[in-house]
């Protein structure tokens, strides 16, 4: 009994932290769930945009009910998904990035001057709160385990196959362009989800949220926690929504020192924090496995070999 | 493969090549560097497009499906490097192969058919390590790619593609790096599959491995058929032998060519 | 006569297109060297370039030194501060991931992360408020040229020095050793690293360049704006990357025409259309250019890394 | 493999669990992200003892400022929060709160809207009978409905957004609104004969945008003043030497620069520099040492402020010389002058309801509102607005010299310019 009255007085001290954890892993999975396949998208913080006004808007100006302005945001962020990797598919790694950033501020410059819809520099305010964490918090759940799906059994090897080998892949049926569009549509609603919820939960919406700084932030959460799976996303959305918190205690050079956890993590710890856990939960379980710390052995390297086509 | 010619640029890789394996038959495809038989390889696969001429395969013309098509009608590929991936077990690599049938459904089965997908894993893991074990790697199935020394790594690559049930098989310069025994493991497997009905076609520098395995040899040079026939009259060849010692071509690099029949 | 001073202005315009354009110039010529040949898209360099005015301002503001050695030392500290990140965090990723995506994303990440703690430094030291170089360092003088056009003294200074860092740079990077090794590093590192280039040392020199470069702009653009704040320099980093984009990656030349170009298109909208879609004129002509050619509009075949 | 990985990831999100459970707890354990305000200053060690001592006794009120202790604006905040403890150093001296003291603490929300946000939860969870809302405008936006319903009163100073006070009953703005000054340029400009004037503005900043699309054309067609360029350019534009050239088209008589941060000197030299001769004018926030890297090209600026320490105003001389007490050798500025305002005003309200609990802060400002009018720093502020939770202020038209701001003009109580502010 004591240790549920803690949790629930826990839980309402600390109920906007867990709201902004939760909408945060929405958008870190969206950037995760493209990394991880092999696709450099950050095009998930542009649906994040577009998902908070068009889920706002509904709810306001439309007197939509919220279910239904939340699947009508997602899917519209769907369609538009898989319309731009049609357009980007012969885009890869960092060509990509930059196009999916491109998209993301062009987003918002259109929101921005787009007054009539969005209310352009005023914003979009006055939204009535109408979903709860309970709802967000269920959302997040489902999407962890459509995520978790996606990392095992066939598909999952088959997105690491897109990811690492793309012509291998074909030579063993893969249809890449299929895969790559699916993992783009659902880092699209994904992105839509956590702004629509965003948008229905603190009730505004500036055209200048979904700025660089989301892109960075989305995108240092998963490198931080780890790409490889949506547990790595779901790490970085809780640290890097709760350190700057914690570190502002720490006066005017938190900023610094967050920086420099940065570098360190990014430097030393290729699999991000939640390849640490990995590591752990193995080294517990004492089974021996190549640690990811280090640098793959060449056994398998090919020789220089030098015949030609 | 009917006259199909495959251009680079002004570079002509492959020049009106026609070429058809029956089931059963292992052909061996020799050449000097760049010849063209890499770009063979890549054009009966799909990896890239022909500029003029026709692929069938049973009698259907693929020339212009997409690549991953060509598994579907039962092509079947290595490659001239290593290509497992690293951050999943031997096993696994393997697995690719044989789930690529469950594959062609598409992204949004594989991922949402439970029920089926549960019982697809179950089947690909029994076949991939079927497969495993057909190429004599039998235990191997837990370790990680890069643990692997460099012949049974390429043997895996061999099982990768045998567990996706090919018709027709690819294999480019499978031995490449393996010790002498593994060369000779390698070559009874061949020899195997062939005997099963398997098409293979064979890309090898070691002609004593054709001759030894391969029922029929075909020599390219510039993308071009110079000879074709069974091994021991390849190898007699003229032309053949021309191509590969570049006695009486100014334009070809001998020193490579040498090195590699000097593995004989 | 209304036609005369549309004229004046039009010329102004381009005089002021092209001031814009030299500093683009200098800002992308390290961002691009620096992707070009490390594969390294370094976040942190618009932090650089702040960190260098911030510099200039620190060390002019109590008249301890002139323009020419503040702009010489501010350079030195810009090139230190990217090789600083070059030695912490670059030279470790490059050598321990295999995966060269992987590479990329932590520089991308690390490069963030440094951009943060100078950005920190500037903000914390200069008050996170306005700060620019004392006029009295580079007295400005405006030349008139025809009608109402004029140019001052310094923006002058910006574009002949653009245009000698664009000659400098694309010399060295063509024909010295230094700038053969540079791009033997570009090619393959690997290989380079067994051919004898000394890939440490040509990666830390080529990011020292590249760090000053970014100093160089931040300096002249200080003492042109008079007063700049910690955020101006993301700005220029966002409209670099279109720059990077539309000039194709790695080559100097085309860095040198797309930003030029792309302070035309600019200064266009501003004087001619709908300025506040102006942000959004980078950002398109990176969609367009990776739609249609996405190895960018000036970039040579060869100098191609897909 | 499948059953290996079955155990797998549970195993991962166990892990997890844990970890965000730790993290929890620490984060619960640890109130050390409230820190009382001893660091900003040692002249404060007054308001900072009483806040060591004990922080739930009885005689104390408890109240946060959720505000921009670092990030962005933090130059900002530090000063609001410096004038907030000049107010509270006036209050508890003045007795008028019924023998407590009111104990300041800060959360940083280092401008940050999901940091503001977070803060803001915990301000309002912890025993605070009112709070003190963050700067920026859209940290205000996030903040405010955390307070509302938390049924916090929370007090609003700088963040000027439409749609603020629209929030609930428990917000409050304390700090005049620009567009009742900025008239005040405006005056200016037809004194000085302006006939046309050519504009730039931040066209992605709503108080700019505003200010110079609907309101700046009004009052300038009021006095017969014709606006020919109105330029909106992204506040993050670097390049002015365009806008320039086009601001100069038509020879205007003066040019306004509605922009923020470095824009204004920058622009502001560019025009000097090119030859420009007529007045500049530009918005409040070229205030707090923005124009200072102008140097002599910034000379002549002229803008409305809220506060001028050369106001003549009883309350205004007031909060000077106590401010100059408490921060020898500084002059305060119109950000101080905000903190003070909401401050006294908080302190007033208690004075009027006699209670210090939350629903008692509401009443006394409520009852306070119902008075219509009391005295800040920035001089006789009247309540205005919806439900009368908003002030508007005399202000003061002030011209940049040298380094600082000398006033020219100032402005009259109750004769404020009507808000034009469309509802």
């Amino acid at each position: 009994m004591q240790t549920i009255a803690s949790i629930s007085s826990w839980y309402a001290n600390n109920e906007t932290l867990i709201q902004e954890i939760l909408i945060y892993a929405l958008l870190a999975f969206s950037i995760q769930v493209a990394l991880r396949s092999g696709i450099f998208s950050l095009a998930g913080v542009g649906f994040y945009a577009i998902g908070s006004y068009a889920a706002g808007l509904l709810v306001k100006e439309q007197a939509w009910p919220t279910a239904l302005a939340v699947i009508a945001a997602v899917l519209l962020c769907a369609l538009l998904g898989w319309a731009l990797s049609v357009l980007l598919v012969r885009l890869r790694d960092l060509y990509l990035a930059l196009a999916t950033v491109a998209f993301d501020l062009m987003v918002g410059v259109v929101a921005l001057n787009w007054s009539s819809l969005t209310g352009g520099p005023l914003g979009t305010v006055g939204i009535p709160i109408s979903v709860t964490t309970l709802t967000i918090f269920i959302t997040v759940l489902g999407a962890a385990a459509m995520l978790a799906l996606m990392q095992r059994g066939t598909i999952g090897r088959t997105l690491v196959a897109v990811r690492e080998d793309e012509q291998l892949a074909r030579s063993l049926s893969v249809n890449v362009r299929r895969y790559r569009e699916l993992a783009f549509v659902i880092s699209s609603m994904l992105g839509a989800l956590a702004g629509a919820y965003h948008a229905l939960l603190f009730t505004d919406i500036q055209a200048t949220d979904a700025g660089f700084e989301l892109i960075v932030l989305a995108l240092t959460m998963v490198v931080i926690g780890g790409f490889g799976s949506w547990t790595g996303a779901l790490l970085g959305a809780i640290l890097l929504t709760w350190i700057p918190i914690e570190l502002t205690s720490i006066g005017q050079w938190w900023d610094a020192v967050y920086g420099a956890m940065m570098i360190v993590v990014a430097t030393f710890i290729p699999g991000g924090l939640i390849s640490l856990v990995t590591i752990a939960g193995r080294a517990s379980r004492g089974r021996a496995r190549p640690s990811l710390l280090r640098r793959g052995s060449a056994a398998a390297a090919p020789p220089a070999s030098s015949s030609g086509a | 493969m009917k006259d199909a010619r495959v251009a680079f640029g002004g570079v002509r890789a492959l020049d009106g090549v026609s070429l058809t394996v029956q089931d059963g038959q292992l052909l061996g495809l020799i050449g000097p560097n760049g010849s063209g038989k890499s770009t063979l390889l890549a054009a009966i696969s799909r990896m890239i497009d022909l500029s003029s001429g026709t692929l069938t395969m049973e009698g259907r013309d693929y020339t212009n499906a997409p690549a991953h098509l060509a598994n579907a009608l039962g092509i079947a590929r290595t490659f001239q490097t290593v290509r497992l991936l690293r951050t999943m077990s031997v096993l696994e690599n393997v697995m690719l192969g044989a789930q690529a049938e469950w594959v062609r459904r598409g992204p949004l089965a594989t991922w949402l058919w439970l029920s089926r997908a549960r019982r697809e894993e179950k089947r690909a893991r029994r076949a991939a390590q079927q497969a495993l074990e057909r190429v004599g790697l039998k235990d191997l199935g837990r370790r990680h790619p890069q643990e692997l020394p460099y012949g049974p790594a390429r043997k895996v690559e061999i099982a990768r593609a045998l567990a996706c049930e090919p018709k027709l098989l690819l294999l480019d310069e499978p031995t490449a790096g393996m010790s002498q025994a593994e060369r000779e493991e390698v070559g009874i497997l061949l020899s195997e599959l062939s005997k099963d009905g398997l098409a293979q076609v064979l890309v090898e520098h070691d002609l004593a491995m054709i001759q030894r395995v391969c029922n029929r040899v075909v020599a390219l040079n510039f993308g071009q058929v110079i000879a074709e026939g069974l091994p021991a009259q390849v190898a007699a060849d003229e032309l053949v032998r021309e191509a590969y010692l570049g006695h009486r071509d100014a334009g070809m690099e001998a020193s490579a060519p040498m090195m590699e029949i000097g593995r004989q | 006569m209304p036609g005369a001073p549309a004229a004046g202005e039009m010329l102004q315009q381009l005089i002021n297109a092209i001031v814009f354009g030299s500093v683009l110039t200098l800002f992308a010529l390290g961002l691009s060297l620096a992707w070009g040949t490390l594969d390294v898209l370094n976040l942190a360099h618009g932090a650089v370039f702040i960190f260098a005015g911030y510099l200039t301002y620190e060390l002019t503001r109590q008249g301890a030194l002139s323009f020419v050695p503040a702009l010489i030392v501010s350079m030195v500290g810009a090139g230190a501060a990217t090789v600083a990140l070059e030695v912490l965090a670059f030279r470790f990723i490059r050598t321990r991931f295999a995966n060269k995506r992987q590479a990329e994303l932590s520089m991308l990440v690390a490069s963030i992360g440094g951009a943060i703690i100078i950005d920190q430094v500037v903000s914390n030291e200069t008050g996170a408020t306005t700060f620019g170089p004392p006029s009295s360092i580079f007295k400005v003088r405006e030349y008139h040229l025809t009608g109402s056009a004029g140019i001052t003294n310094i923006q002058i200074l910006i574009v002949v020095v653009a245009v000698l860092a664009a000659v400098g740079l694309d010399q060295w990077v063509r024909r010295s050793r230094q700038g053969r090794a540079v791009r033997a590093v570009a090619y393959d590192p690997v290989t380079s690293g067994l051919l004898g280039v000394n890939v440490s040392f040509v990666a830390i020199s080529t990011m020292f360049v590249a760090g000053a470069l970014a100093g160089l702009a931040g300096v002249l653009l200080a003492v042109n704006l008079r007063a700049e704040e910690v955020a101006v320099g993301q700005d220029y980093l966002l409209t670099a990357f279109a720059i990077l984009i539309v000039g194709g990656v790695g080559s100097v030349r085309g860095a040198v025409l797309a930003a030029y170009l792309i302070a035309i298109a600019e200064t266009a909208v501003v004087a001619y259309g709908p300025t506040q879609w102006r942000d959004g004129i980078a950002f398109l002509l990176i969609l367009l250019v990776l739609l249609v050619r996405p190895q960018g509009l000036f970039a040579k075949a060869q100098f191609q890394r897909a | 493999m499948f059953s290996s990985r079955r155990l797998r990831w549970p195993g991962g999100a166990l892990a997890l669990l844990v970890m965000a459970v730790t993290i929890a707890a620490c984060g619960s354990s640890k109130p050390s992200t409230t820190k009382t305000t001893s660091t900003v200053s040692s002249t404060s060690s007054s308001v900072a003892a009483s806040a060591t001592s004990s922080t739930e006794s009885a005689g104390t009120i408890p109240v946060t400022f959720v505000g921009d202790e670092t990030g962005l604006v933090a130059f900002v905040g530090k000063e609001v929060l410096k004038g907030m403890e000049v107010a509270v150093k006036r209050a508890n001296a003045s007795g008028e709160l019924h023998g407590k003291k009111i104990v300041l603490s800060v959360m940083d929300t280092a401008s940050n809207v999901s940091t503001a946000t977070v803060k803001m939860s915990d301000a309002v969870k912890s025993n605070a009978v009112a709070v003190f809302g963050p700067l920026l405008s859209n940290e205000a936006l996030a903040t405010a409905p955390i307070a509302e319903r938390g049924k916090v009163v929370d007090i609003e100073t700088e963040a000027e957004v439409g749609g603020l006070l629209q929030i609930g009953k428990y917000i409050y703005r304390l700090t005049p609104s620009e567009f009742l000054y900025y008239p005040l340029t405006v005056d200016h400009l037809a004194k000085l004969g302006v006939k046309h004037v050519n504009l730039v503005y931040a066209s992605d900043n709503p108080t700019l945008t505003e200010e110079s699309t609907k309101l700046l054309p009004e009052w300038t067609k009021k006095l017969g003043i014709s606006i020919g360029t109105s330029v909106g350019i992204p506040s993050t534009t670097t390049e002015f030497s365009s806008i320039v050239t086009k601001l100069e088209t038509g020879k205007p008589e003066a040019i306004g620069v509605n922009m923020i941060g470095p824009a204004i000197a920058s622009i502001a030299s560019a025009l000097r520099t090119s030859g420009y001769k007529g007045t500049i004018f530009c918005d409040q926030s070229a205030t707090a040492g923005s124009l200072k890297p102008g140097g002599s090209a910034a000379n002549g600026i002229i803008y409305g402020v809220l506060y001028s320490p050369e106001m003549s105003f009883p309350s205004s001389k007031e909060f000077t010389k106590l401010y100059e007490e408490s921060f020898p050798g500084e002059k305060p500025q119109g950000y101080d002058a905000t903190g003070y305002d909401a401050m006294t005003a908080f302190a007033d309200a208690i004075a009027k309801s006699g209670s210090d609990t939350r629903e008692g802060v509401l009443k006394g400002m409520q009852e306070l509102t119902v008075a219509g009018s009391f005295d800040g720093g920035s001089g006789p502020l009247k309540f205005t607005g919806p439900e009368h939770r908003e002030v508007s202020g005399p202000g003061a038209l002030v011209e940049w010299k040298e380094g600082a701001e000398h006033m020219l003009v100032q402005g009259t109580p109750g004769l404020e310019s009507q808000p034009l502010k469309a509802q």
